[in-house]
């Protein structure tokens, strides 16, 4: 049992990284990570919102959609109650938790379009491991987002090296960025095979 | 038929919800500072004194700073932001910078080979750099790199120029200049302009600069009262009252100009 | 005091100290003195002679501009001729005053003489060293008397004289140690009863044996200590040096007084000595002439306002064209491109480089082998500080402590990219320099 | 006064002005790489001697490829043309000792490519780039050509006389091991005698290089002994926890990439910490991540992967590593950080 999970988290964190192996989202791995702060700033709220999203999807899937048969309005369902959700949290949050807001706030909005939220989301409610197991979802939600985390935190602490490097014209911006995360993808092909 | 209930359902109940937090939880936000922002010219240059466009509009809406303080923004722009937070327009008059020396590679004399960072003021710190004079053009290019809008272009022989039509008179080449060569005039003023800036002695000049003011008083002569000043060895343009073009003739080293 | 600390980092150097046996000698009479009314950090002096005023040896020539300033002296009798501006070493224009000698020397009335400095008040003595025009001779130039008025909330305890003279090359101060021995140890005693301090410690580095002999001997008995120092560049460097000597580490941004030192140069004791004992200001110094092109180098006691040229014609001019002429010592010296520039209170060398002794700085990228942090006695990060001065990232380079850079140049002389790290930093202080100034101009509208 | 006339003053006008210190210890970049090259001589000769000449054809193909990419892309991007640092043909050598003796020569030259192209010149040339160029290419080549980067030739003493050792396969001491089969003897390990990439076998002319790049200074001592230290105390563990071949820590010290990567691939100046702890911290991370992959993971071998991924960390550590300047307070350089 511990076992099991601790072999999906190191899998969804190293082995099967979203950004860096299910190439999930991308753009605020690119946007956000140019100074560490934002992106530590942005890893939190991810996880923040993973959790939250993975736990309520799951519970529609299994309670609503399963229910009643309407498995083919997956898609469109994660995306207003994610879309929901993170506007209500981005709400109390400014309301109730000023230096939580100032950390976290400006990423929320950027979180609602992720696709690697909504990308979890399915991935519990399609794979058979996942399927109707909220804590199990839940959990592969918050590896997921940690490895998330890991890859924006890492490649950003990269992207501020780069600012003091003479980078040509032409790869200057996300061209080089996008080079790093190949790099940085490559390098984490490495970790293939663990816990299986 | 459940389908769209469901979907519906879901739909009301997230907007009621959404709706419900924002009425009793909400916190408001300044629609001012955005409908300022958006006036903004967005090149983040810092010539208002602040740091960067958005800062500005904030200062603007909170009464930090007044309008008209971006040397970029059109009179228009202005206009709308002053009417934007209720207060009366006060127009400034836009400027320009002139590289006020003539001292290129062909006129001032090389003292030294400067070795090290390509920057003006690391050159000035070591020894005064290359070039004989020590109130001209450094010519490493410290003022193009600070230049938000590339109107600054370092001519092969080691002098900055300005193009006009690129200026925005935003003033960062002038805080980056660390011998205050270059000046900020009002454009409608700058018609000719004296390119040198030392106020030495004429032969002290000549030895190191052959385009040096020789501070001979001619413009100032034949100029109307007023129009141009000496300062000392060096005769300077009064841009309030600035003298006409056909000036430039008198002068023997060439260092009084029209604009370029 | 044997088990000595050692700072971090640091620098093995070639000495080349080769006018180590090289006699002081005395320079002669020049036909024209520019003396510079800015010889030290601080407000520049203000004239007190017009042009064409008759002056004589030790007269007062400019007086203190501000709190921070000390004033100037004749070095010789003659006429001042003209007050113009000279070329100063660090390449910017000084206000100065240029006397003609009249060959006779003839000397000013000397100040009132103590007879018996230990009898006379702290305040006296203090008041003397300020009117002497006293600067701390190592090169910084800060005026000696402000170093002696420590602010009030403070104590100072240790006096520790700097004899190190860790800059290789350079030997003025240990010609002075060696021929002068006792007029350094009195100017200590000066200092110690100005501050009421009893401990009193001369520091030498060890790879001057002969200095350290004669100032232990001289030393006996006078209350006086005398530590050889580990040979390690920059020992001389203040907060080195007092960590070293007593194991307090001065605050960033703060002075020694702070932690109850005070360092000054066997120059300026000596310098005080005989203003004190013999009411002589402070007019003439010793300086090394050397250099692989020089022809004969040595020690030379100079006067103010000699032009660089005759200290090296006094030791047979150069064997070969140098590359670079270097005022003060190869690690922290300033490079000139003129020989009509005066010798000044802080001039402790004229150092000439051949072509093969000079490195070029390159443009190349840092290498991050970070031997610059293993070098750097700050223990700052030289390599990634210079990287993001580079690329104009001012504000982190102020919050990562460029401001404490020493300048020392360790870093640039380690690094094997040829990178010029130390002027980086010197630009990074010129800018938060500029900056706060800015920022408090603003505030005070 | 005939003597004041033959006095020679200098010439003023060609002086050179520059900032201080005007003194230098006179090293530079092409001092440190060929002092590199030189000491990854002994494992060239050691490879030729138990592989053949082909070795020889592999590592020069490389090297020259490394050089004329690096120059091209100068060229390209109008800057200076750097070869002449040697950093090219360091990062050519590497990823030819990577290599298995067998390797076609446009992989050789792919493997360059990539390299010198997306892991050193796209960032800038020699000092930019954040991830080590050899481990790069290496990377690229074992993801891109998996059954050539594999294909190991039995090795069976002095091959001077040959092309190229037999063409038969054989399979690595950590492949051996990876199926729990005991692996060589400790003295084939020591020497060499095994199958394995052109310059990673001889463990011994490693160590000689290896030293002697410390005794210079020109890299750490606390990345090698500490990579090294931290997979031998891991496996070690295991093997004191489950003794069977898998977990041998003789065998995981000895063979495979280790001694390359621990001694020249993770020391690249470039891409590891500046400070002596950083360097702690790093070779420690290395030696963890490599013997995870190696124990647990699908690949045999993880040396590469774990050096990248431990150069993608440098900045933090860096950041997290470096000390208080002297005489700053505990608390304001927090404050600060």
């Amino acid at each position: 049992m511990v076992k099991e999970y601790i072999l999906l988290i190191i899998g969804a964190v190293l082995v099967n990284n979203f950004v860096l192996s299910r190439i999930l989202g991308i753009c605020p791995f690119l946007g956000v990570s140019k100074r560490l702060d934002t992106a530590m700033g942005m890893g939190g709220a991810v996880i923040f919102v993973m959790i939250l999203s993975g736990f309520v999807t799951a519970l529609c899937d299994k309670y609503i959609l399963v229910r009643y048969n309407l498995e083919y309005l997956r898609t469109i369902l994660f995306i207003l109650v994610i879309a929901g959700l993170v506007q209500i949290v981005e709400v109390l949050l400014k309301r109730f938790s000023e230096t939580l807001y100032t950390a976290l706030g400006i990423y929320l909005p950027l979180i609602t379009t992720n696709c690697a939220v909504l990308g979890s989301a399915i991935i519990c409610a399609t794979e058979e491991e996942f399927k109707g197991r909220i804590f199990k979802s839940t959990v592969f939600c918050f590896a997921s987002a940690v490895g998330f985390a890991l890859a924006l935190v890492l490649f950003s602490s990269v992207r501020e090296r780069l600012e003091l490097s003479k980078i040509p014209r032409s790869f200057q911006g996300p061209a080089i960025a996008l080079v790093t995360a190949g790099i940085l993808a490559m390098a984490f092909t490495g970790f293939a095979g663990l816990g299986s | 038929m459940i389908d769209i209930v469901m979907m519906t359902g879901t739909g009301v109940l997230l907007g009621l919800a959404i709706g419900l937090v924002v009425r009793y939880f909400g916190v408001p936000v300044n629609p001012l500072v955005e409908s300022l922002n958006e006036l903004m010219p967005g090149a983040n240059c810092g010539g208002c004194g602040l740091a960067g466009c958005s800062d500005y509009a904030n200062a603007m809406a909170t009464g930090r700073a007044k309008p008209g303080l971006c040397p970029v923004m059109s009179a228009e722009a202005v206009a709308k932001c002053c009417e934007l937070l209720g207060v009366e327009s006060d127009t400034t008059e836009p400027k320009i910078a002139v590289v006020c020396c003539s001292g290129d590679d062909d006129h001032a004399a090389k003292q030294a080979f400067y070795n090290g960072v390509n920057d003006c003021l690391n050159a000035m710190l070591v020894a005064g750099g290359s070039k004989g004079c020590t109130y001209g053009c450094l010519g490493l290019g410290s003022c193009a790199r600070a230049c938000p809008f590339g109107a600054i272009e370092m001519l092969p022989n080691h002098l900055a120029k300005i193009h006009a039509d690129l200026c925005t008179g935003c003033g960062k080449c002038y805080m980056a200049c660390p011998r205050n060569v270059i000046k900020l005039v009002p454009r409608s003023a700058a018609k000719v302009h004296v390119y040198c800036n030392s106020p030495k002695k004429a032969p002290i000049k000549r030895t190191v600069c052959k385009a040096a003011c020789i501070g001979c008083r001619k413009c100032a002569k034949t100029a109307g009262e007023g129009q141009i000043i000496m300062n000392g060895y060096l005769a300077s343009i009064n841009y309030d009252n600035p003298p006409a073009e056909g000036i430039v003739e008198v002068c023997p080293t060439k260092c009084l100009r029209k604009a370029d | 005091m044997n088990k000595q600390i050692k700072f971090y980092g640091g620098v093995k150097l070639d000495e080349g100290k080769m006018t180590s046996n090289e006699p002081i000698i005395s320079a002669p009479l020049e036909p024209l003195y520019t003396v510079p009314l800015q010889q030290h950090i601080g407000a520049p002096a203000k004239a007190v002679v017009q042009k064409g005023d008759k002056v004589l040896r030790g007269q007062l020539l400019g007086e203190a501009g501000s709190f921070v300033s000390a004033p100037v002296h004749s070095p010789t009798s003659g006429t001042v001729r003209e007050l113009s501006s000279c070329l100063g070493p660090a390449g910017a224009q000084l206000p100065a005053v240029v006397i003609e000698s009249d060959g006779e020397d003839t000397a000013a009335e000397p100040l009132p003489i103590f007879a018996n400095w230990q009898e006379a008040s702290p305040d006296e003595l203090k008041a003397r060293v300020a009117e002497a025009g006293i600067v701390g001779m190592g090169g910084a130039a800060f005026p000696t008397a402000v170093k002696l008025s420590p602010p009030p909330n403070v104590t100072i305890d240790t006096v520790i004289l700097n004899g190190v003279e860790c800059e290789p090359c350079l030997t003025a101060d240990h010609r002075l140690m060696l021929e002068h021995t006792e007029t350094i140890i009195t100017g200590a005693r000066i200092i110690a009863r100005i501050l009421g301090v009893k401990q009193i410690i001369i520091a030498i580095e060890m790879n001057k044996p002969d200095a350290l002999e004669m100032m232990t001997k001289k030393a006996e008995g006078t209350g006086v200590e005398v530590v050889g120092l580990r040979v390690l560049y920059p020992q001389g460097a203040e907060k080195q040096l007092i960590y070293t000597v007593t194991g307090r580490k001065v605050p960033s941004g703060k002075l020694p007084a702070h932690v109850g030192c005070l360092v000054t140069n066997v120059s300026s004791a000596a310098a005080i000595a005989d203003a004190v004992c013999l009411g002589k200001p402070l007019y003439e110094r010793i300086t090394t002439v050397t250099g692989t092109p020089v022809a004969k180098p040595g020690n030379i006691l100079c006067r103010v306002g000699t032009p660089y040229s005759s200290a090296l014609a006094l030791c047979g001019g150069v064997k070969e064209d140098p590359l670079k002429i270097i005022s003060g010592g190869p690690m922290m010296g300033m490079s000139v491109y003129s020989l009509d520039i005066p010798i000044i209170k802080g001039t402790s060398g004229i150092l000439l480089l051949a072509a093969d002794e000079v490195s070029q700085y390159t443009p190349n990228a840092c290498l991050r082998c970070g031997r610059c942090n293993d070098a750097c006695p700050m223990e700052m990060i030289p390599g990634i500080l210079s990287s993001t001065i580079e690329f104009h990232h001012f504000s982190l380079a102020e919050r990562w402590h460029v401001m404490d850079c020493i300048e020392c140049g360790c870093c640039s002389y380690v690094c094997p990219a040829g990178r010029p790290l130390v002027q980086h930093m010197r630009r990074a202080k010129a800018v938060a320099n500029a900056t706060r100034r800015a920022a408090e101009a603003a505030s005070k509208k | 006064m005939s003597e004041q006339t033959t006095i020679r003053m200098p010439d003023t006008s060609k002086l050179v002005v520059s900032s201080s210190p005007h003194y230098h210890d006179m090293g530079s970049i092409p001092k440190i790489m060929f002092t590199v090259l030189a000491a990854l001589a002994p494992a060239v000769f050691a490879s030729i001697y138990f592989f053949g000449w082909r070795a020889l054809l592999v590592l020069s193909v490389c090297m020259v490829s490394c050089a004329a990419i690096e120059a091209l892309l100068c060229r390209l991007m109008r800057r200076r043309i750097s070869i002449g640092d040697g950093s090219a043909l360091v990062t050519g050598l590497l990823l030819g000792m990577t290599l298995p003796v067998t390797s076609p020569l446009w992989m050789c030259i792919v493997g360059s490519f990539i390299a010198i192209g997306l892991g050193k010149m796209v960032y800038g040339g020699l000092g930019g780039n954040p991830f080590n160029p050899a481990s790069v290419g290496r990377v690229a080549l074992l993801l891109a050509c998996p059954s050539a980067m594999t294909t190991w030739v039995t090795v069976s003493g002095c091959a001077l006389n040959k092309w190229v050792v037999d063409a038969t396969t054989g399979a690595t001491p950590l492949e051996l091991v990876a199926q729990n089969q005991p692996g060589p003897g400790f003295w084939s390990l020591f020497l060499g005698n095994i199958g394995g990439s052109i310059g990673e076998t001889c463990t011994l002319a490693l160590i000689v290089g290896g030293v002697f790049l410390i005794a210079l200074k020109i890299i750490r001592w606390q990345i090698p002994v500490f990579f090294i230290g931290t997979v031998f105390l891991i496996t070690g563990i295991a093997y004191m926890v489950s003794p069977c071949p898998k977990f041998n820590p003789m065998t995981h010290v000895l063979s495979g990439g280790l001694m390359l990567g621990a001694f020249f691939m993770a020391t690249d100046m470039v891409t590891s910490p500046l400070n002596r702890k950083g360097a702690v911290v790093f070779a420690i991370g290395c030696g963890i991540i490599t013997t995870i992959i190696r124990l647990w993971g699908s690949y045999p071998e993880g040396i590469s992967y774990a050096i990248l991924i431990m150069n993608a960390l440098t900045p933090l550590i860096d950041r997290y590593t470096a000390g208080r300047p002297f005489g700053v307070a505990r608390k304001a350089s927090q404050k600060n950080a």
